[in-house]
């Protein structure tokens, strides 16, 4: 007998491993409605110092404000003004149709990757609306709301993903890695989840400075798997650390769905509750719901009561990024299938209710935003695209390894000069 | 085949020979891998030999030595080399050691597959080398195919071997040879003799290195797509150098190295990784410990600049043609 | 203004870091009267398929089924035979003279390093029983009791503390890095955490087999804290692996205290829901609610019906190991105030209770326990202590770095024996 | 002061000079750290400026990062260098890339203590030197001092350097030098002068060697516990060795290498880390590249074995005066 053969000696039952795999594969009709979807203002809003114990409730449930109707109901409710909802509507806008633009850039050749957020823009664009000025997020690569909503220049963002000589990176990381600092925005990293722990390290800055800001990071459902994760939850909740930790479930990392990150035994942001920390888990493409539960968990975390973890429920309409082609594992048309709906339909739906708006506004709005991305495209243009680049200021290269150029850098410096005949 | 489908037949030959081989990483399962590797191998051995991990190399290296240790064979896929840092303290630390700290009672027989190095425009975390950082690791033995025919050669000799292998792909050249010339077409793949790849079993055997292109004046010690870049650069620039494609790091094939290098009394030493403390080091280092009184020229070396893979910098960080060229022509004018 | 300076334009409180401090430093007078200990008998049972939601309120109690009079009470009570009962107080006695013979050997110089399990002996003692012969366990440096339970000889532990001539490892590992295949006990490695994912993969290949064995996994509160625990949490959770995952929680780490590592804000056992895994809080003290809580939680496994994690609640009575002295960072004598009692002593009193023990008996066993270990240590002794080691068999050295010594080893090989004169 | 006393004085140093210094890590607070290097930083400065950690070495280092982003310049305790790995991504990762992909937006002026090496029965998981898989690492500087004067003026250079800095302590030498005979009583820190140290602030440079001996018939190139081990060689053997101590591996101090080299063209390279791809293979690759004409013999290497450090091996094993010796004969004799 091998070692790996199976011990049948006792008259036990055999074991097999379960593999979790999603509802819908390709070929099949997706239907999501085995997913509970309960009514907007269900869920009870606690106390911002409650004990974290007693926002177990909450996440299983799901945090909802906008009702089939388009109107905000329930405790959640943070009765914003029409300008703001209408500044979250623009900016929300503004990514789409970024996304889109630079989808397409990418595909013309311009440059070498991007990465769509459809279907998530509530999601950054409320926290940013919902955190101040001078908190500081630590994002992955789909919280570009975030920049939009703070008035980073779209042009700046394209440089970046251009990598061309309007780039502050100065063309070192890939498309839509940004970074910038007075926009509250930390260094986005190729590797999952290592911002996790640093939200949580500079929220503890904050707080032993005696500081009032607070920190925001922000990870994937399939990148909670990462022992950062961990690391971040169990600092925070040792510390007390004034931070918010957001999830975006968006049911898919790359081509794993979530239950491959564990979502099929229990939620994102049930995680929370077994390190003493709050936890919520929210609809994520209702932008008030979204901006609600931020701001609960901004105010708990300023007042020294401790972070929140919450999970932001949402879909991830398109492909992972312009790599992938989701038609190879799941179903095309799921997103037109999501019981959550669309965020901008969502928030848009909302304003006219109120009487805040109109068809006639949307379109405008929607062209304004079109015409903004068109002419900063323009103007990034002219600083290049990615094909053109790579042969000036090679010596930047050299640059920023450290403070200083060591002279074994330097060395290498002189000789790719003089390589490119320079 | 390519590479990529070279990799997936030997998969698919140890699948069937072997029911303790199980294959697991993210995004491996139904949709078969983001290079593909791993394509059709979970509708053909089922979920529970083929299936997707969690985003956690720690984890899927932690749970592949317990799966080790029941008597199973992971064969692991880590997705990119520069993400195999979260799964590092489990390589290191537990299955490099584990022969040795039982003095063989549990033993580590897994491959950790994982595509590496540069020139696709994937940036600082999608185009590392950072092969050194398992060559220093006592007890793993590391591998870098640069053809379809001995990748999935040594992938079987590497699932066969009892000892743990760190296997590392080129990812530059699964889908077509590269030479370094970013601006001229290739041969394809279909086209050259090493993707003539049986579609049984055979295997590459470890430890063995490869002439690549025999040469009298002197020698290139290389391995991964470097070869390429090399064989070319030679031919490019007429000097009749003798490329040695490594095939294995670690244990190297030492006499191979020795029986050229006595020959040709000048060597190159090219890596992709970043300089300093790279591999090349220990290639330098040991052939002037052991062929010091044949050498006519110090050992030089080629390879990326050490700072991090800059994005649109990709040429002028990769260790192309006129890298090689200016140290072809330093070699032999020395 | 520095960019450390904290940000004081907002009206808004100062935050502070803060640091969770245990309760009673050097020179305080410890009392534990805070520490909650239900009456035993008053947790509930749940079904072994239960979902693990349902046993969230058991990761806060604390499953108890000694009585104060000895008593085994309520529905964990395992209802074992006096022989079961006697061989676990039998094998406790053994693991502590064993501990202390061991600790007097590395103070007189026959080795480098010793570390104790006491106060904890039930733990290990209790679980070895309740599992299977055949399941693999992946343990930590403190449960010495599994292998005393198992039958492993004494001798050979000894020897491998001596890294003597006897030695199995060959002298390769720190003393008590046991491992032994046939006994069911996974090598014990110097980096903490690593084993809980192993235990999880070696679990999940036993379902891949479909085998009926089963793995635990075991975990210090202090280690609870690396990434390892939440990749095994996180595979456990997501393929329903047939593992059993213990988490010792004796209060300290080396200098820190359980609070440090986040029980402060939680329990360990709450750390379950969050994964949707099953969770116990259980009196580490008492053997037989350690039995009832592995049994159960195998029974579950077995089941196929998934993981469960166990918080055993214990007090490490002596220092971290022979490297440390506790009374630099806690009070001397709060082994004594230990609510939950000794283990020895609170199963010795059950089986006298019972009418099936006496101190007649009990002196006896601890004389019989005394002269095994003394036998076993002149045994080890002729084969060695480690002061003599090194010097013989040194090409062994060389050996199982890989299957078959390659060249650049053997060289190395070839060189040190030279040095050695050999 | 011993290493440990000097050590604790570098942090005393600067915690009271820069407000933005905090130190954490494992058992480091109320207790002071297993060897004591931040014994009474709590009680002086608060539990605000050092506290103990979570044993989490990636969420140290992690959320180090985000301190350092922040503006504080974290002082971290990695309680065993063998302990190092779980933080190993977010060192490799972040810390070592962040200046540089961020443009200089971001930096990370932190320093990572662990002491490492052998020589102290530690088995294979208290005994390790790590330090060629940090070197090759760009990004990262990398000191390791060898007496206490060097560890208290270096650790202040490295808290005040912008740069993220690993600094390795050679555990084996805290509390008192070590020449590789274990079984002969040394000279205690105390009667030595490089223990004469000063309480107030001074530095030590990054990127200097010291010459430890000066000598003109051989170099010997190392660092931390092996100097003195190198040292005692030379004079036990009667060679005329120069040993420099590198005190910080990256930077190099390549001046004072190929000053000495010239000097005597004969180089032994002495580490005691394992030898395949250590970071004596650098040095031995970067000696014959730019020193080759000077070079009477092939630069030999002595290291550790390339196996783990086996607990009972401690003195078969560990790089002692035997294997120093034969070294220096060979290269003298080569
Ligand atoms: C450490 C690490 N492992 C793997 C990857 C490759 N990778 C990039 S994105 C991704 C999926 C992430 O999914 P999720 O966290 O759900 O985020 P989403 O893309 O859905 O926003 C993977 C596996 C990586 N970037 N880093
Ligand atoms: C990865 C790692 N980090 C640090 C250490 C050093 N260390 C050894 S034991 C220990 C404390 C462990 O505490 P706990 O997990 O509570 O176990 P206990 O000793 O109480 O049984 C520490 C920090 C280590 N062995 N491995
Ligand atoms: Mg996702
Ligand atoms: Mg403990």
């Amino acid at each position: 007998m091998s070692e790996a053969d199976p011990q049948t000696r006792r008259n036990a039952p055999a074991l097999s491993l379960h593999v979790p795999e999603p509802a819908f594969r390709p070929g099949d009709t997706p239907d999501f409605s085995s997913i509970p979807v309960p009514p907007a203002g269900a869920a009870p809003r606690p106390d911002t110092a409650a004990p974290a114990r007693e926002t177990f409730p909450l996440t299983d449930a799901l945090v909802r404000v906008l009702d089939e109707d388009g109107r905000a109901v329930g405790p959640w409710d943070p009765k914003l003004d029409p300008d703001t909802l209408r500044k979250m509507l623009k900016d929300m806008v503004t990514v789409r149709v970024f996304d889109d633009r630079m989808y397409r850039a990418q595909r013309q050749g311009k440059t070498s990757f991007y990465m769509k957020c459809t279907g998530e823009e509530a999601i950054a664009v409320a926290a940013a609306a919902a955190t101040h000025r001078d908190d500081m997020h630590f994002p992955t690569y789909r919280q570009q709301g975030l920049l939009v909503s703070r008035g980073y220049p779209l042009t700046d963002m394209m440089c970046q993903i251009y990598s061309n000589r309007g780039d502050k990176l100065q063309g070192r990381q890939l498309p839509i890695m940004y970074s910038d600092k007075p926009h509250g925005f930390f260094s986005i990293s190729g590797n999952l989840g290592t911002q996790y722990p640093q939200a949580v390290g500079w929220a503890m800055a904050s707080a032993i400075k005696g500081d009032s800001r607070i920190a925001m990071g922000w990870i994937g459902d399939g990148a909670t798997a990462e022992g950062d994760f961990h690391s971040a939850m169990t600092f925070a909740a040792v510390y007390t650390a004034p931070v918010i930790l957001a999830v975006v479930n968006n049911q898919w990392a790359i081509s794993s769905f979530s239950g491959i990150a564990g979502a099929e035994k229990s939620t994102f942001a049930a995680r929370a509750v077994g390190y003493g920390v709050a936890g919520l888990r929210v609809d994520g493409n209702d932008a008030l719901a979204v901006y609600a539960a931020v701001q609960w968990a901004a105010e708990r975390a300023r007042a020294n009561a401790g972070p929140t973890l919450i999970e932001f429920f949402t879909y991830r309409a398109e492909g992972h990024s312009t790599s992938d082609d989701p038609t190879g594992y799941r179903p095309a048309g799921e997103a037109q299938q999501w019981p959550l709906g669309d965020p901008i339909a969502r928030l848009r739906q909302h304003l006219t209710a109120l009487g805040e708006w109109d068809d006639e506004r949307h379109d405008a709005l929607v062209k304004e935003a079109d015409l903004a991305v068109r002419a900063a495209q323009k103007e990034a243009e002219k600083l290049g695209i990615l094909p053109e680049q790579g042969r000036e200021n090679i010596q930047s290269m050299f640059e920023d390894v450290y403070a200083e150029v060591p002279w074994h850098i330097a060395e290498q410096r002189d000789q790719c000069l003089k390589e490119a005949g320079l | 085949m390519n590479m990529i489908e070279a990799i997936n037949s030997a998969h698919k030959v140890m699948m069937a020979r072997d029911p303790d081989v199980v294959v697991f990483g993210e995004d491996v399962g139904y949709f078969g891998g983001v290079f593909r590797a791993t394509a059709g191998l979970q509708e053909q051995f089922g979920k529970q030999r083929c299936f997707d991990a969690p985003i956690s190399e720690g984890g899927i290296v932690g749970t592949a030595v317990g799966m080790a240790a029941y008597g199973l064979k992971p064969l692991i896929e880590i997705q990119f080399a520069d993400y195999i840092y979260p799964g590092y303290d489990q390589i290191v630390s537990e299955v490099a050691r584990m022969r040795y700290r039982t003095a063989g009672e549990w033993t580590m027989p897994m491959v950790i597959r994982s595509p590496y190095g540069g020139g696709i425009f994937g940036g600082q975390t999608h185009s590392q080398s950072p092969e050194a950082l398992f060559t220093h690791v006592a007890g793993l033995k590391v591998v870098i195919p640069s053809t379809p025919y001995d990748a999935k050669g040594l992938l079987i000799a590497a699932i066969e071997d009892p000892d743990p292998v760190v296997f590392f792909e080129p990812k530059r050249i699964y889908n077509g040879p590269f030479d370094g010339h970013h601006d001229r077409p290739v041969t394809p793949w279909a086209k050259r003799p090493e993707a003539q790849v049986p579609d049984d079993y055979y295997t590459v055997p470890l430890g063995q290195a490869r002439i690549a292109r025999e040469g009298a004046e002197l020698t290139v010690i290389t391995y991964g797509t470097m070869v390429h870049v090399a064989v070319a650069a030679a031919e490019d620039n007429g000097v009749d150098a003798e490329v040695i494609d490594l095939r294995t790091l670690v244990p190297l094939d030492i006499k191979t190295i020795e029986a050229s290098v006595k020959k040709t009394g000048r060597v190159l030493v090219v890596q992709e990784a970043t300089r300093t403390s790279g591999f090349g080091a220990e290639l330098a280092a040991l052939v002037q410990e052991r062929c010091f009184y044949h050498l006519e020229a110090p050992v030089e070396r080629v390879a990326g600049w050490d700072t991090p893979y800059p994005h649109a910098y990709e040429w002028a960080y990769f260790p192309g043609p006129k890298r090689l060229k200016m140290a072809l022509e330093k070699v032999m004018a020395d």
